[in-house]
């Protein structure tokens, strides 16, 4: 019995060294061969212009990254995204969580939030390119005002969900506001930050796409609608892998070690 | 990451529940080891009342954990008294679910053959006949752990596994309990594991008190109390406790 | 070529709003290409899209002075207070188009069939279409048929596929079709004239607004110089085409021999008078088939949607 | 002091009283006014078609009422949300619940995840389309696809927070599956689900737009490209003003009351 | 809902803390009234330490939390001792930022002006040393109580609330954090109210003992006791105790 259980412990700790070590980066590797796959088996099937098979695409990419057409229409994107993405998180953050913690004002200003969640993206976009004119601000501000309602939806329920014990706890020690925010409210939102920031940077980029495609002369969104128009698919798909592989950096090279920080202190689960 | 050295049931009638922990380690979110738990070696025979008292942070409830199976990750073994049995567990903190009643936190633990029992009478003994559809979050601490230890007492456990339970209880309330514990103890064939730092509490519950040292823990003694629970008065009890605080400094 | 008309030196600046790969682009892109607007006195300036309703919103947004769209448009803008004008660019509009060996030889034949229309129910063409077909051959197209609205590039990939009996397109997709072996059953400018007008009317055009006009005259004759010897230019030469191939993205030869021809076919060649004419009697037949909800308010087309040079109604 | 005291008491019981009563409701009525207000005002300073006053657009509204258009294209359209919301929501909620609850199946399908998040809306509907041809199930199987991610990544925050103090009482006193999703994990993602479902259905009636936009021939997305290219502002707004007082009946009449029963137990709030 | 009748705060030395609590009911979630607090009132002399006992369930937190300004929906009236000075608590849990570690959830109580203060000391004699930069979820609940000590202890309060704070905690554990507390409380002019079950703990600590009712609470009686503490042993300690239990049966 003893015996036993001495392996078992030798065993276990290998296994734990192991799932700190390379293992979660090869898992990620298997993961992204798996899609690789899939996709390659499905366009053999299904033969077809419609679903081009991987070297295609990669054909597709390469041809308008020789040219530089590629990295300059994603980098215009990308900053788009970025001025958007900023934008909306501060203020939607900054509304939900005062309409999260204040029962009248969430009262007073759900029908507004309820409205500004269902104008089409059309809508607000036209609407800021004529007034606004065709130009850089217009266009981020048109994606920004179609994200915030999100942001300010997910951020209300966290805001709702705080704990009240540690807010009382703030106050009687005398917190203030600024440490009660950083140190109190924010880490208890954090999840719901995830989400709003996760989604919402794939909502912002699909926004950017309908934005560029009403009025901007460059970007992502602008070359897929022209690719769309002579239906090369997969010139599309190249630009679409160009953008997705951008946020999979993000994801594992910032946000990933960035959240791991954040939620050290969460007890962890197998 | 699981222990494959699992609970061996025995088939037939109860066994002791037998510990045996020879290491257990958290690493700390920091990476830093925590040696929480050096060797703890003891018995609960089936059927009996053993207790468990050691300094505050010395490994009791990392022991519960692992009798529970919630904690696998550790050298030793864990035998558990009976196949089929049910446990019931008294966390340390009361553990309720905050967007239900007291009465369906008690009726949600309940195994399906004794889902319609009548909990008139347990309510009415642990003092929860008014609060029965309060919310944790409308109850004072000392109610919650009240329904907590109902809910262990309802589903008649065959193992039964209680952590600090009557703390933040005025005595009276504490005493009344106690005596609910005993008769629910002793209606079934129950076998029980208590931590406490209350002395008193012990010396009058136990049929074994276990005494751990400090972090990492191990054992310091057992002593064993023969004496029947009928025969425990104040006086002896008082005799007790003083004579096991002067072999056990610091317990009293 | 044409004599140069507009006054050398002074160049006057127009923004173009086109789709980038679009067909008013080609036309555009020989002409600067050819220098035909600076020696017109224009310098133009193409600003591309990815669609068309991009160039308007960027013409209502002031940020360009001038596109490509339709007169019906203009009339209807006009009588809600724009002062949009238009000025005749193609007479190439969309056809309904059928597989080879599909057994539907006229529109009669298109009974309990699946129908794909880009544009909409308010198409124009739809609707000359459906009037052709059901004062000829008595059948209600839209009733008795399954019509599917959708993305032009869309319909177009369901008409090869097969889903679709047959599809009205616009005409470089139509062109494409053509060019794959499909044949015209019907083209708008056939049902157009079927239906009483006396000619191809140009129904898609240059539209800007009065006021640009009035504040640079200049510019506007120039530029109608200019686009006229790029008509002329690309209606003779086979070498002016070459150059447009990258643009024109033609998946094979014949589609780019079709496109060609296509457009050549389209290039407006009446009178100013008859066409305006034939507008006229285009648009009440509209206003009657579409009602107010196509053409807006105005039972006619409204004064000044043709730019005639001396200040416009507006 | 004493008479102080009593007077407060009498007065603090009457405001309550008042908040539960007609307040809030008044308050709701306020606020719409509000935005009428805005809107109206806005109108006349702007004074262009491109922002018509609340009368334009109410008769652009009666026009396709009368006619019937309306409800027609609104049903259509509504019948499109609901099945893509409860598809999406109950693939996204099982999917999100199980990546959050394993770190592993997380770490393999993360990429996935992320691909699917960023494909373009028009990739997905176009694709689909394609394949599964011009008709309702594909059109609500492309809403649904384009949601899915949404929901993932928001109930995914929701499951790594998850209490496992509550987890291991359920553990012990042997729930079960079901109960413990039911009574234990469900409560607990209440917030997330009502995050993920309320922006939810606003997206998903942005995606329903676009799907009708390329490939249906009914519905409020393709009214509104139709009138779009008349460039009809006022029938676009009349449109999108049915879709919102929608959503702010369900809000009110469904989600609200049902919110405010299962976060009975909440303690409340000022 | 806030109350007007704010507590009225004396500009110059400290003053008692008054208490009057005249009707105090809770709403339930399902709307039914729950009536806490009867009518209580009492005066904590400032700088004096006093106790408060009573059955669980019957108001002692509702009331500190109407000192401490949490609740304001009350018929009453609340006077602190000090207009400026610091108020610190420790809950009946030990409400701590589960994502700040030991150290930092005692630090960031501090005031501006005590930022940079050394913390050796009192982490050494509630026997954090070795947990300083553990989290919350890494430590024992007796571990997390002493964290909630250490910061209400290291803010130098002149007002101090201790709702239960020697539970979960071995008696040498308790007993060097009574000295502690002693200590703290003595050092300046601090004004003390504690709640606790412990009579023992209650009769060695305090000027005076105010017990309450079942709910809802009234006052059952209000002890002073005179007797330095120097001259508080066992055996008076024992006998007190007796004598109060007496008195007031079902304390002890
Ligand atoms: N928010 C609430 N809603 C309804 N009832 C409440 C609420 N808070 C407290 N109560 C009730 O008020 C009474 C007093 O609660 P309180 O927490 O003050 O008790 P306590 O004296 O501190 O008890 P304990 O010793 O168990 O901590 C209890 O019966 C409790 O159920
Ligand atoms: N998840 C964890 N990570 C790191 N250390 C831990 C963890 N859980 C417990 N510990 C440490 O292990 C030791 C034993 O903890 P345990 O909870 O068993 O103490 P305990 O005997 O129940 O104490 P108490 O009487 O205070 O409840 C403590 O020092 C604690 O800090
Ligand atoms: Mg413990
Ligand atoms: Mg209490």
């Amino acid at each position: 019995m003893a015996v036993e259980a001495e392996s078992a412990e030798t065993e276990s700790r290998l296994h734990r060294l192991a799932s700190r070590g390379w293992a979660p980066k090869a898992l990620t590797f298997v993961s992204l061969l798996g899609l690789l796959a899939i996709w390659w088996i499905a366009a053999i099937i299904a033969d077809s212009r419609v679903l081009p098979a991987p070297p295609a695409v990669l054909d597709a990419l390469h041809r308008d990254a020789v040219t530089g057409e590629l990295w300059f229409n994603l980098a215009m994107t990308l900053m788009r995204v970025f001025f958007a993405f900023v934008t909306a998180m501060v203020i939607g953050s900054a509304i939900g969580i005062a309409l999260g913690m204040s029962a009248s004002a969430n009262r007073f200003f759900d029908p507004w939030l309820i409205l500004f969640l269902n104008i089409p993206a059309l809508v607000v976009i036209v609407l800021a390119y004529i007034w606004f004119g065709l130009n850089e601000v217009a266009a981020i501000g048109a994606i920004a005002v179609n994200k915030i309602p999100n942001v300010v939806v997910t951020m209300r329920e966290g805001a709702r969900a705080l704990d009240p014990q540690l807010a009382e706890m703030a106050k009687v020690y005398r917190f203030g506001r600024a440490k009660t925010l950083r140190h109190v409210i924010l880490p208890q939102l954090q999840p719901y930050f995830a989400a709003a920031s996760r989604s919402g940077l794939a909502l912002i980029w699909k926004i950017a796409l309908v934005v560029e495609l009403l009025g901007r002369s460059n970007g992502v969104g602008f070359q897929i609608h022209l690719y769309f128009q002579l239906f090369d698919v997969a010139a599309i798909l190249a630009y679409t892998l160009a953008f997705v592989v951008v946020m999979l950096l993000i994801e594992f090279l910032l946000v990933q070690p960035l959240e791991a920080r954040s939620t050290r202190w969460r007890p962890k689960r197998a | 990451m699981s222990n494959p050295s699992k609970p061996v049931r025995p088939a037939g009638a109860p066994s002791a529940l037998e510990v045996l922990v020879r290491d257990k380690r958290f690493r700390g979110a920091d990476g830093v080891l925590v040696h929480a738990i050096d060797e703890i070696a003891f018995d609960v025979p089936a059927g009996s009342f053993t207790t468990l008292i050691g300094p505050s942070g010395c490994g009791k409830t990392t022991t519960l954990r692992i009798i529970l199976g919630l904690d696998d990750d550790f050298a030793g073994h864990i035998r558990l008294p009976e196949k089929e049995g049910r446990t019931a567990v008294v966390f340390q903190e009361p553990r309720l679910l905050p967007w239900r009643t007291a009465e369906d936190n008690v009726r949600l633990a309940l195994p399906d053959a004794m889902e319609s029992e009548n909990l008139d009478d347990l309510f009415a003994i642990v003092g929860l006949s008014e609060m029965r559809n309060r919310y944790p979050s409308e109850l004072s601490l000392g109610l919650a752990r009240r329904v907590a230890l109902a809910r262990a007492f309802a589903i008649k456990p065959s193992l039964l596994l209680l952590d600090e339970p009557f703390v933040s209880l005025d005595e009276m309330t504490a005493t009344r309990l106690r005596q609910l514990l005993v008769t629910v103890w002793s209606a079934r064939r129950t076998t029980a594991l208590m931590v406490t730092h209350n002395l008193r509490e012990a010396v009058q519950l136990s049929d074994r008190i276990v005494f751990l040292t400090e972090r990492p823990a191990r054992i310091r003694g057992v002593e064993v109390i023969d004496r029947d629970r009928s025969a425990r008065d104040a006086d002896w009890r008082e005799r007790t406790v003083r004579d096991l605080d002067r072999r056990y400094s610091g317990v009293l | 070529l044409f004599a140069i008309a507009g006054p050398a030196g002074a160049q006057e600046s127009v923004r173009i709003g086109v789709l980038k790969y679009g067909t008013v682009n080609w036309e555009l892109d020989a002409m600067t290409r050819e220098g035909l607007d600076t020696a017109h006195g224009v310098d133009v300036e193409i600003v591309p899209f990815a669609s068309e309703d991009a160039s308007t919103v960027a013409l209502q947004a002031g940020a360009v002075d001038m596109i490509v769209s339709d007169w019906l448009w203009v009339s209807r803008q006009r009588a809600e207070g724009a002062d949009f004008t238009f000025l005749p660019y193609s007479t190439s509009v969309g056809s309904l188009m059928v597989p080879a060996q599909s057994e539907v030889e006229t529109l009669g034949d298109l009974k309990g069939k699946t129908i794909g229309v880009a544009g909409g129910p308010l198409d124009k063409n739809w609707l000359l279409i459906q009037a052709l077909a059901s004062r000829d051959f008595e059948i209600d197209l839209s009733a008795e048929n399954e019509i599917a609205y959708g993305a032009p590039p869309l319909l177009a990939e369901k008409a090869r596929s097969g889903e679709l009996d047959a599809v009205l397109n616009y005409w470089h997709y139509a062109a494409r079709l053509e060019a794959e072996g499909f044949r015209t059953l019907v083209s708008g400018t056939d049902a157009a004239m079927q239906m009483g007008t006396d000619g191809p009317v140009a129904s898609i055009g240059w539209v800007f607004r009065d006021q640009f006009a009035e504040e640079h005259p200049e510019a506007v004759s120039g530029f109608i110089a200019a686009d006229q010897a790029t008509k002329a230019l690309l209606a003779t030469s086979d070498e002016a085409w070459e150059a447009l191939r990258p643009l024109m993205k033609a998946e094979s030869e014949d589609a780019f021999e079709t496109l060609k021809a296509r457009y050549r076919e389209g290039i407006p060649g009446r009178s100013a008078e008859a066409e305006a004419a034939d507008t006229a009697k285009l648009y009440e037949l509209l206003a009657r088939i579409g009602g107010e909800r196509l053409v807006g308010p105005s039972p006619v087309l409204v004064e000044g949607t043709y730019f005639t040079g001396e200040g416009n109604g507006g």
